[in-house]
Formats: C-alpha cells, structure tokens, sequence
C-alpha cells in the first residue's frame, strides 16, 4: 500500500470551481497531481452515471463540486444538481458503493486555498483507504485482463 | 363481480368505451390481464383477492392504445400510476374510463382526475410493513455487507427486462439501457452491466416510483428490485415534501428544488 | 451404443461428485437460491437441489453462457490488434441432475449452432460436457413435454439419466460413449439391473394436451392471422424472461466493450421479444408491435425450426410460461393453435 | 481516422519549469488519431498562433488541441486563429496545464505524467466535437417597460431618444409613480413634481413611445430580440379619444368620500377621478368597485355632465399583443403597510403615519395644501417623532436588509417640519445614519445642525396614546441606554420598502427570478446589475431592491443603454454551446418522450414543445424542443433526461464519457 497513488477525478463547473481551480494557480498554492480536473458548464449537467463510469473505469475517489448555492452562473442549477446527489448519495450509500469516497463541494472562483485544501484532504482521506477494490474487481479493466469464467 | 361485469357490459354497449383492461382466470392460481372488447369477453372479468397487480401500465402499450378509447380497473396502485402519467403528459384527463372496486364491492368510477386525487389523499399509500422491515435490515447492514447483499442479487439478474416491461413509470421508448452513443450501461448481463443498469434504473424512478412492486414481481430470478426504489421514497417525501403519483399537474421532486434544501454532506 | 442399466445406491451418489471433483472436472448442478434455482458449479452433493421440479433457468448456459467473451483487442496508435479466444480452452465438465428436458433441448442448440457456418465456442462447449439427467418423478401443469414428443423419462441428449426406483436406489441408464466412458469413474458403485424394472412406474404422469402435428401445419398456417396472435399476445410486455429461461432459445448478440486502449467483444443472450431485436438504423422496424413479436417466437419454435433444422424449438419444459410475469401460457396458446 | 494536432505551450518557463513540454508532445504524438505534435515557447503569441495555423493547412488537421494555460483565458484566442485557418473554431479544445498542473505541483515525472493525462483526455474529447455554427436571431426593434414611475420614464425617453420604438405599460390610471407623490427630494429640496411632470408629459407625447395606462402584463412569450406580450388594457369606462379632461364629472359625481390612493388615505376622490392634477394621461377613470352606477344599477351622473359623451359603461377590457425585442422592469417598491407595527400603534392611531403619508401633508398639492397638520384633528404637531427603520434592519420583522432610502428622507421630513413649524421640535430614533452619497452627509448635518432635529440613537420599544398625546417610549443607546420617553403630536414612521404588490406573480409571468425577498434578481450582483437571468430582461429601479432617485435613474439609463445595444444589431449571435433535442427517423422521431420533467428544471424557459403531425395534419408526437434563443447551455436539462434525448453541445454525453475513459485509462 505504501506506493499506492490514488486516482481521483473532479468534475467540476466551469464558472465557480474550475475557475477557483485557477485560481489556485494563479497563486501557486501547491496540491497533490492525483486529482484531474474535468469540466462541465455547470453541477446540473453533472449526470451521476458519469459518477459510475468514473469508479468502474477504476476511480479511487471522486471530487463534484461547484457554485456555492444562491451563486450559480446559471442561477439554479447547482441547486438541481443538491437535490440530485441528495438522492444519489441515498442509493449509492442502500446499495453498498462507498460514499466517504466522494466528496461534494461548493468552492467559489475566490476559493483558490479552498480548491488545494479540498484536493489535498481528498487524496490523503484516499490514500488511507487505500484503492477502491469492491469497484476495482467489477471494472472495465477486470473484464479486459481475465478469462470470463466458463461458468457465469 | 357481478356488477363489475353488467358495468363494463354497459360501457361496452353503449359504446363509452372499446375495450377494458381487468383482471381474469389465469394459470392454475394465477389471475391474469385480460382487455375485454365484447360483451362475451366482459363476462369473464373476475375481481378477487389475488387481482393485485396494476395494470395501468397496458395504458401506454401501443397496440393495447389502438383498441380505442379504453376502460381500466384500477387499485390503488394503479391510480397512482395514472397520476404520475398524467404529471408526464402521459395520459390526459378524460382518456381513460377508470373504475375502481371499494372494500365493499361496490365500484367507483372517477370522472375526473380530480376526483383520484381526491381518493389518494385518503388511500393508504405505505408501502408493506414486510418491506419496510426489509429495507431496515439492508440499512442495518455495514457498507461493504450491503455491496455483498446487492452484489449477489444483481448477479442473478439475465437482463430480460421484465422489470422494466413491468414498470409503469418505465415507458420511455429509447431506454438509456439502449443508448450506445455512449453505451452508458454495458449490455452484458455481468457484474458491472448488472449494477449499472439496477441503479440506473433506481435512480431515473427516484421520485417517480409508486411503490407497486411489479418490478419485483416480474423478475424471473426474485432480486428485490422494489427495494431500491422503495428506500427512496421516504427521504424524497420528508427531504423535499414530494410523494410520486398523487397529483396530475404535480412537479416532479428532482427537477425543481428549495434554496434551503437540506444536505450535510457537502462542504 | 446400446444403453447399459446399472443400480446405484442412493447412499453412493455423493461419491459420484467427490470423484469428478478430485479428477478436476467441474460440476454443474441446480442449487435452490431463495425462491430461485440456479445452476452453478457445485464441489458436494448436498448443495445440489435434486427434489426440485425444474431449475429456474435452463442448463443452456453450461455451452452458452449469458455473457462469453469471443475477442480480445488492442486499440495501437495505427490499428487494431486482434486476439482470438481458443475456444477449446474450456475444461470436461458435468452437468449433472438436470431434467431430460434440459438435456434434450440441447439437440436444438445443436442443430442450431451446428448449422454451417458452425459454432466452435458452443460446440467446443458442448462437445466437452457430459450430462446427467434425473428423470422426473413430479410433474405441474406447466408441463407439456408429452406433447412434443419428450417425456417424464425422455432420455434423448442425455449422456446418462438417472431413475428413483425406491428410497435407497437409482436406475442408471448409460446412453452414450460419453457417459460411458464417465461411468469407468463409478463403475465399482455400479450393479447390474434387471431389465424387467420397469422405469415409467416411477415418473410423473404427464397428460398430452395437443396435436403436435397440428400446432405445426397451423401455426405455418397462421402468420397473416394478425388477429390470432393479437389476441393472444394483447397482455405480453415485450421482456426477455421467456427467452432467457428456454432451454432452446439460441439468440444472441455482440457487443463491444472497450476502454481507449482496448476491448473485449463479447456474445450475449437476446431475446426475439425485444422491440430493438429487429430495428433497423432507418428506424424501420420489420417487427413493429408485440403480436409480431410474438408470432415470431411461436412460428420460430413451431415451424422455421422443424422446416430447417428437423428439430423442435420446444421441450415443453414450461419454463416460459412459469417465469413470464402476465402469465403467457405457452401451453394454452399453442392448445389453442391446435384447435384453430 | 482523425488528424488532430497536440500544440504543448511552455508558456515562457511557467509550464516548462515543471512539465517536460518536449515529453508530453512526443508522448502525444503516439496517440491514435493524433497526425502532428510540437511543443514552442509562446503558443498564444503572434509565430505561435502562426504555426498552429500552417500546421493546421499542412497536416489538414480536422482537430486542435493546445496544451497551454487555463480554456477561461485564452480559449477564445485560439478558436479564432483555427477559424483564421479555416478550422471550425468548436473543433478546437484546450487543456490547462498551467493553472492546474505546472503552477500547482512540483517539478517531477508525476507533473508531466499528469500534464500527458490532460491531453489524451483533450485528444479523445475533441474526436467527439461536432463543427457548430454560431446561432443568429432576429431582433425586434420595440422595447417594452413595464412601469411609469421615474425608472420607467428614464429608461423608456432613453431608449425612445435613441430612435428605438417604446410601449410603456402602467398599472395605476397615471405615470409618475412615487415619485409623483413626494414633496420635495433630497440632499436638494427641489420639488419633485415640478422636475417630474415635464418628463411625463414627454413620455405622452414622444413619438416613439406608445403608453398604456391602467394596463398590465397578462402573459409573456417568447425570448430575447422575439418576445411575445399581452396586456390587458382594463376598461377606464371611458372613450379616451373623446374625453378633453375637463374635469366636470369628477366634479359632479356624487361618490365623493373614497379614500384617496394617491394621498394615501389622507384624503378624498370620487367614483370617476384622475389620481392627482398632474397626472399623464389628464383623463378620469370609474372605480368600478365604489360606482353608485356599477353597485346600484343607476346614477350616470357623469354622463350626463359629459359634454363630449365620452363615458362608456359598458366598455370591455382590452388585449393588446406586443411584440418587443427587450423588456425593461421598472415595476417600483411600495412601504410597509399598517398592521405591521402593532406596538407603535400603528393604524390604531390617526397620528401614526408612514413616510409617504407625511410626504403627501408637506405636498403644496397634498390634502392640508402643504400644511403640517395632524390627520385626527388638524392641529399643527409642536413635537413630533420620527422612528427610522421601521421594519427595516428588523429580522422578527422578516426584514433583515436596510431600505436605504429611510435615513435620507427621514431628515428630509425632519427638515420640511422644521421649515414649516419653526417653533416645533421633531425627534429622530435612528439605528445608525446611513449618508452615503453625494451632498448626503451635509444634508443630514443640515437636520441636526441647522434645524435643530434631536437625533436619538436608539429604537423605539412602544407608542401609545395619553391624553392626547402619544407617548413614545424608546432607549437612548449613546447614553447607556437610558429610558427615553417623549410626549409627541405626531409619529411618523420610516416603514421598510419591500417588494411591489404583485412582484411574485409578474416575476413568474415575465420569467425572471427575484430574492427571498420578492425582489427582481439580477444577473450578477457587481458585473450585471440591470441584467436579468433571462436574456433580453433588464431591471430598473426599486423593483430590484429599495433605491433612491437618482440610483434609480441611473439603473434606468444602464438598462436602456443593454436595450439600445442589444438593438443595434439586426441579428443577435449567440454561442451554439447550448441544449438540442434529437431527432430520429420515424416511427419515433426522437428518443424524447414527451415528459417535459426537463420543463421545469430549465432556468430559462428554455424548453418549448413542439408537435409531430402526420400528413392529416393528427398530432402523432409531442417533443421537448430547445429554443435557441432563450438556452444558455447550463445542460441540467441533459442530466435529467431520463432517454438522453437531449444532449448539450460542447459538453456533449459523449465527450464527458470519453473524458472519463481516457483519463482513467491511461
């Protein structure tokens, strides 16, 4: 476990968190390279099946985050997305999938120190957990490597 | 029995309606849709104890639609389904003739949709004590007990899609299960197109699922579907206020939202 | 070969699995899983439901499993690398108390696959399974395989069938080179039989209920009877749980799954009831609504398959009618051909 | 087969220092699809924007990807040099491997293994980017404000002066709104009808504008340059072209005991009226609901008087369709009511007035002719309270913001007092004196100074009536709190400006969203302030949050200036980054089904349905349909769509599923 690197992918929108992200930047404020960043307009078009597809394509965490509320760009749709990962989080937390393993934020275009310190907790809470082997042994890459049993 | 037989006779002969969906004799002990055209086939409706299934889902069958304007027995369930269809502009107020059979026997035929939701405020809508006690017992269960507890059952599944043929709520013609641009659910019946699918299709019935169980009747291989969907009932209804099929112009729970919506998980 | 009869004693039967167990052969066989009956590897005997009635899914899946990979590719910076699947790597294994009509459906799957271009994962498969059927002492009303020509005892596509005779013994028929060659595994538990038992005493009492001949002349005679397989066919819903538990139906597709650098094809069941079966990317459909569906279901098994291959699609196991969730009964439909 | 082109900035040394830029180029190159790769200095400069454009003719790139700085700073840039080169400018993706990888983490393999995984994953995203079009709708050249109090008027005189076409729509029987009703304005003292009533009487006879009074917005349709609008024209019982506004019926009608809106109480109208002398239009309206006529059956007193037979009781409302290119909001507050101050007493008592009623009695026009006098006896008040922030600054009043406007006007009326009742003392309570603003802080020295006002800091707990009297009791917090209790003439009360009657239901007609409060919600509290979230609606005035006149003005003139501009142009362009519902062959059309759940989560309106007919012209299909004009490509509508029959360009489920892929396959 000692070398085990977490991949963590954050899906993001584009006018509060991505821009927070470069912000981060901007001030050089240093984070962990295991998290990468993938940008949507907005929370509302983050669908959960994209959540899915990233833990089966071998996801050890996930980051979603967005306008904090009363902010968004497009006024209401981080609101929709809230309501979304309420219900998500519901079924995902009744059907056994690790909910510690993804982290919801509200990180603005000013939050620079906030997006670093949202990355750095995520990668560290992860690596302590260690790779995500439940998901791991269903993933796409599982199917790839081994013999489909001759008996399914 | 009788009275429900004359009614429909009438309907039928007075040409209100062209065909009605009720229940008739099945296999050995089971009860069965039948979709009564003439007055000889009217007769074999029955109404008893084992008539539990919804059949509002017959409502949106395309050749079940071409029969005419159509009568339909509902239970509760089934009403419920009409009004979650109707708050999808799936079905209009004044299509379908419904009729309903109290306690008593007695029929009740709902004129409009105001007068079902009406009936609804007072229907007992709760889902089984039995299921209940399920659902407590998955909660109780560790995270990675519950991933063990799904695992198995989803590794039952065949993907027959009985479930989703069952479902009245499941009427989209183009499923997402058959979207392959990008294939977001495999179409494997495996480990992973199992779980996919299943929570795909829990989550796109969050909110919109009234609890009718026929998912979970129509499985070949007894996973308890229901079960997922049912556990979402609860915390939509005291999170957002919002309980699916009780009103034919409601907004449905996940496309509007409260400023002051409560979570306590994001930072 | 001529078919040996032998007398197992009841008490040895669990020997039988840990002998095929130590000589490395995988055993399937049905377990009660919940309300539902699967057939799965088994390492002893009392994890086999031999009592049941009937497994809920056929034994189809032994040489064609819902989900086989056929391919294997690289996805390289100018082209594709394929990787064959060696459809030989697949180890002797047993099938073992499943009833004769799982057994004799796969003389469907062999003329189906066995038809040129033939089918080397399914024969390959096949080829390597030998099977062990019991015969069936009970019998419901789902059941019809009287009437298409099998029966309670039907020993046809089985490699050996086993026979309660009493509490403590069973009637072993070794019906194949197979299953002889198996048996040598057994032989010392073995006992010669007397001729004279007779084995019908000892199975289910299943009535025939239609004309055979009839179904097929007119069911090929029906297909422009719209309003037939209308009426029959108004409550079907259009799933794939019939398909998926016949032991006959032979349907498959391919699928693709791959990440950006590589992928698998895999062969997965499908199903003539599904609205997607026939769509074509014009969004034409030749099969445009449920009664057509239906009607291809039933010609398929009743008359394409007897007209082409010389076999039957149906075992009359009543598998379809049990798992279908609207209570399509397949024996009261095609009854109901035969009176036409 | 795709031919991309993988362009890697070093930025100077800002990416270099950390990313091996020569690496991640080369590693590039041996993706699938990617024809050329290359690494330079300064892509952004004029040789780097040059040598994406060569290679992009050279190596007929059908796809770009530059591996620079952030999308949000120079995605444009280099959109516009592939379009230079004949590129399709949506054919072209960035990945951030400076904000997000060479200024954040050290310099080693992992950082430039990262840079590499942001690129793949733009090489596999822009595979699936489609060539889009920039969309184009037409503009209607007639703006719509809605409201005729000082915002409206400026706003509409604005865009009218700019030669744009105005319909002015006014719920009251006369423009002017509040402003019409106050005495003087502060920090000046000048009248405030004798500044406004020119500026209404241009408005009626500017030929660009056309004004409906006693109208209101009936419904909304349509989108930015395209909308579509109903007002009802409410019957004044009266033909308008016949009428000279001479008065004599209002005269002559025998209803002379209605309390007078425009007084706010403090005085009385007839049945037909026209609400203040200066009013636009000078034409009388019947208050059907207090009509001797229209209760009883008989009267037509004013009929009869009418010379010109102008009176028409049986009149009808009227539908006026509108077609507007802009709406402008400039819809106004109004102050809290009475019943909202039990414990001041507060329409219990006639001495107890609000801030526009003492507006009215220092008004030369108002109902004492200027006079300060109290309502219950007509005696002159020697002492007299004013309680800023009543309702205001008051979180068990459910108001928590400030009003703004209260502490100005309030040492205006402390002022007007003193100028008319010389011998007369008026108290101020106040929480804290809010100035801000050009000659604000000098006037309200002038109040304290000059005319001797006694400022108390310190709220006021109770008023009640003794004697005559009422007594107000309140603390002084500058002095320890100690009690403080006056016996006054008269109280008038600061009471906070909320949101108008009505600016809910008119917010869901227009289709813009307003505050917890009920207040019009602007675009962006700093960068967008007379903007609304719908493309095409602007705010002016009060209807946003409480403003005094010349804040009002200038958010008036600011929404006239997005109107003129966005009427400059006979076509607006837009990003094509929005919404689309698919469409198939037949029999389905589309894989949508016609819930229309994706309606309502659509911020803006932006879902229309549209219907598939067969050749009998039958109804076979109801679709979800984006319009263009109105999507702001926010893609909600995409993740709630159960079939994913709608889909968002740019952002589209295939690309967002093969970013996923192919960041995590590496």
């Amino acid at each position: 476990m000692q070398d085990f690197e977490p991949k963590i992918v954050a899906f993001v929108c584009n006018w509060c968190t991505y821009a927070g992200a470069d912000l981060t930047g901007t001030s050089r404020t240093k984070y962990a390279a295991n998290v990468k960043i993938i940008r949507f307009p907005c929370t509302g078009r983050i669908d959960f099946m994209i959540l899915m597809k990233a833990f089966e394509n071998g996801a050890d965490g996930i980051i979603v985050s967005g306008c904090h509320p009363n902010d968004c760009h497009y006024s209401t749709g981080n609101f929709h997305a809230r309501r979304r990962w309420i219900v998500f989080r519901n079924l995902m937390n009744f059907t056994g999938i690790d909910t510690e393993r993804i982290l919801f934020s509200w990180v603005s275009a000013a939050e620079g120190f906030k997006w670093a310190d949202v990355v750095n907790n995520t990668v560290a809470k992860i690596r302590e957990m260690g790779p995500y082997e439940n998901y791991n042994k269903i993933a796409v890459s599982t199917l790839l490597k081994e013999e489909v049993s001759n008996h399914e | 029995m009788n009275e429900l037989i004359n009614k429909v006779t009438k309907l039928l002969n007075d040409k209100t309606i062209d065909a009605f969906i009720g229940y008739g004799q099945g296999s050995t002990d089971r009860v069965r849709a039948i979709f009564a055209r003439t007055v000889e086939q009217a007769s074999k409706l029955i109404y008893t104890p084992a008539c539990t299934f919804n059949l509002s889902g017959y409502l949106l069958k395309h050749e079940v639609k071409h029969l005419g304007k159509l009568g339909i027995l509902a239970n509760v369930a089934a009403l419920r389904s009409i009004m979650q269809l109707a708050s999808e502009f799936q079905i209009k107020d004044g299509e379908v003739y419904i009729l309903f059979v109290n306690d008593d026997a007695s029929l009740t035929e709902f004129s409009d949709f105001q007068s079902i939701e009406a009936f609804l405020e007072k229907a007992n809508i709760d889902i089984t004590p039995d299921e209940k006690a399920r659902i407590e017992k998955i909660e109780a269960m560790s995270v990675s007990e519950r991933w063990e507890f799904w695992n198995k059952e989803f590794e039952k599944c065949i993907k027959c899609y009985a479930c989703r043929a069952a479902c009245p709520m499941c009427y989209c013609h183009r499923c997402t299960t058959d979207v392959n641009q990008p294939q977001w659910i495999p179409v494997a019946s495996h480990e992973r197109g199992n779980l996919d699918y299943h929570l795909m299709r829990a989550m796109h019935l969050a909110g919109r699922c009234i609890n009718c169980g026929e998912c979970a009747n129509a499985c070949p291989m007894d996973i308890p579907l229901n079960l997922l969907t049912y556990q979402l009932i609860d915390p939509i209804k005291t999170g957002f206020g919002a309980t699916a099929g009780m009103k034919a112009d409601a907004v449905y729970a996940l496309s509007t939202f409260k400023p002051d919506d409560k979570e306590n998980f994001i930072i | 070969m001529d078919k040996e009869l032998k007398i197992l004693k009841y008490s040895d039967l669990s020997k039988l699995i840990e002998r095929f167990r130590s000589k490395g052969f995988p055993v399937l066989a049905p377990v009660q899983k919940g309300k539902v009956i699967e057939i799965e590897p088994v390492d002893t005997l009392d994890t086999i439901a031999l009592d049941v009635l009937l497994s809920t899914q056929s034994a189809k899946k032994a040489a064609f499993p819902k989900v086989e990979k056929v391919l294997e590719y690289t996805l390289e910076k100018a082209a594709v690398k394929q990787t064959a699947i060696d459809p030989n790597a697949y180890a002797e294994t047993i099938l073992f108390g499943v009833r004769p009509c799982d057994a004799s459906g796969f003389k469907s799957l062999d003329a189906i696959f066995g038809e040129a271009p033939s089918d080397a994962f399914y024969l390959n498969k096949k080829e390597k399974t030998t099977i062990i059927s019991f015969s069936c002492p009970t019998a419901d009303d789902y059941c019809f395989c009287t009437s298409v020509g099998g029966g309670p005892g039907y020993t046809a596509g089985s490699d050996i069938q086993f026979t309660a005779i009493s509490k403590d013994e069973l009637l072993v028929e070794i019906l194949t080179e197979k299953g002889k060659k198996l048996s040598g595994l057994f032989n010392d538990l073995l006992t010669d039989a007397s001729p004279s038992i007779d084995k019908e005493k000892f199975l289910a009492d299943v009535k025939v209920v239609f004309d055979l001949d009839k179904v097929i002349s007119n069911t090929t005679a029906a297909f422009n009877s719209a309003e037939l397989w209308l009426d029959q066919s108004l409550r079907c819903i259009g799933c794939g749980a019939c398909a998926f538990v016949c032991p006959t139906c032979a349907c498959f597709d391919f699928q693709d799954e791959q990440n950006t650098k590589k992928g698998v094809r895999l062969r997965l069941w499908d199903s003539c009831g599904f609205s997607l079966f026939t769509l074509h990317t014009s969004g034409h459909n030749p099969r445009e609504v449920q009664s057509q569906r239906w009607r291809q279901r039933i010609m398929h098994k009743f008359s394409y398959m007897p007209e082409q291959l010389k076999v039957l699609g149906c075992e009359g196991c009543g598998r379809c009618s049990r798992a279908c969730p609207v209570d399509m009964n397949i024996k009261e439909h095609l009854t109901s051909i035969a009176l036409q | 087969m795709s031919r991309i082109g993988v362009f890697v900035c070093h930025c100077g040394e800002n990416i270099s220092a950390t990313v091996n830029c020569e690496k991640v180029a080369q590693i590039s190159k041996e993706l699938k699809g990617v024809e050329f790769s290359t690494d330079y200095k300064y892509m952004c400069s004029d040789p780097g924007q040059t040598m994406l454009k060569e290679a992009i003719k050279e190596h007929k790139l059908d796809g770009v990807v530059v591996a620079a700085c952030s999308p949000r700073m120079h995605e444009p840039t280099f959109r516009k040099a592939c379009s230079e080169a004949g590129l399709n400018p949506y054919l072209c993706e960035m990945s951030n491997i400076r904000e997000h990888c060479s200024w954040v983490h050290p310099k080693d393999d992992l950082t430039t293994e990262k840079a590499e995984d942001l690129v793949r994953v733009m090489v596999e995203k822009v595979k699936k980017n489609k060539a889009l079009n920039s969309i184009k709708v037409p503009v209607t050249k007639t703006a719509l404000v809605i409201g005729g109090g000082v915002a409206g008027i400026q706003a509409a005189l604005d865009i009218a002066n700019c030669g744009h076409k105005v319909v002015m729509v006014e719920k009251q029987p006369s423009i002017g709104g509040h402003m019409s009703q106050l005495s003087e304005t502060f920090p000046t003292l000048d009248c405030s009808q004798c500044i406004l009533t020119p500026r209404m009487v241009e408005i009626a006879q500017h030929p660009n504008i056309t004004l409906y009074t006693y109208a209101e917005v009936e419904k909304v349709d349509g989108f930015i340059g395209n909308f579509k609008i109903t007002v009802r024209k409410k019957s004044k019982s009266l033909d308008e072209h016949l009428c000279t506004g001479c008065g004599l019926c209002t005269t002559k009608c025998p209803q002379k005991k209605i309390p007078n809106e425009f007084e706010r109480g403090l005085g009385f109208r007839p049945a037909i009226y026209v609400p203040f002398p200066q009013a636009v239009p000078n034409k009388p309206v019947i208050d059907r609901e207090n009509c001797t006529y229209y209760i009883k059956g008989k009267c037509k007193v004013c009929e009869i008087v009418c010379p010109t037979k102008a009176i028409r009781f049986d009149q009808e409302d009227e539908l006026v369709e509108i077609e507007a290119g802009a709406i402008v909001l400039a819809t106004g507050f109004d102050v809290l009511k009475s019943d909202f101050f039990p414990e001041y007493g507060y329409g219990k008592y006639k001495d107890v007035i609000d801030g526009l009623q003492f507006e009215r009695l220092a008004s030369a026009s108002g109902p004492t002719m200027g006079e300060i006098r109290r309502p219950s006896d007509g005696q002159i008040p020697k002492k007299i309270v004013f309680v800023a922030c009543a309702g205001s600054r008051d979180p068990a009043k459910g108001i928590e913001y400030c009003s703004k406007i209260c502490c100005m006007y309030t040492a205006k009326h402390a002022m007007l007092y003193k100028h008319k009742v010389h011998d007369g003392t008026p108290y101020v309570f106040y929480m804290d004196i809010r100035a801000g603003g050009k000659m604000y802080e000098e006037f309200v020295r002038r109040a304290i100074v000059e005319d001797e006002t006694q400022y108390i800091r310190g709220r006021v707990s109770t008023i009640y009536e003794k004697n005559g009297k009422l007594i107000v009791k309140g603390a002084d917090t500058l002095m320890g709190a100690e009690p403080v209790e006056i016996e006054a003439d008269m109280v008038v009360l600061a009471t906070a400006g909320v949101a108008n009657h009505g600016a809910e239901a008119l917010a869901q007609t227009v289709h813009v969203s307003y505050d917890a409060y009920k207040f019009f919600a602007e675009a962006h509290p700093k960068l967008k302030p007379v903007e609304t979230n719908t493309a095409g609606i602007f705010l002016a005035g009060a209807c946003q949050a409480p403003k005094d006149i010349p804040e009002s003005v200038a958010a008036a003139s600011g929404a006239a200036v997005k109107v003129a501009a966005l009427f400059s142009n006979d076509e607006l362009t837009r990003e094509p980054l929005i919404a689309v519902v698919n469409r198939q062959a037949p029999p389905v059309f589309s894989s949508c089904v016609g819930c229309f759940l994706c309606q309502s989560v659509c911020p803006y309106q932006a879902i229309e349905r549209e219907e598939i007919k067969n050749r009998n012209g039958e109804v076979i299909k109801t679709l979800a349909k984006v319009n263009e004009g109105l999507c702001q490509g926010c893609g909600t509508c995409v993740a709630l769509c159960r079939t994913k029959a709608i889909d968002i360009h740019g952002y589209s489920n295939q690309q967002v599923y093969t970013e996923v892929m192919a960041l995590l396959n590496d």
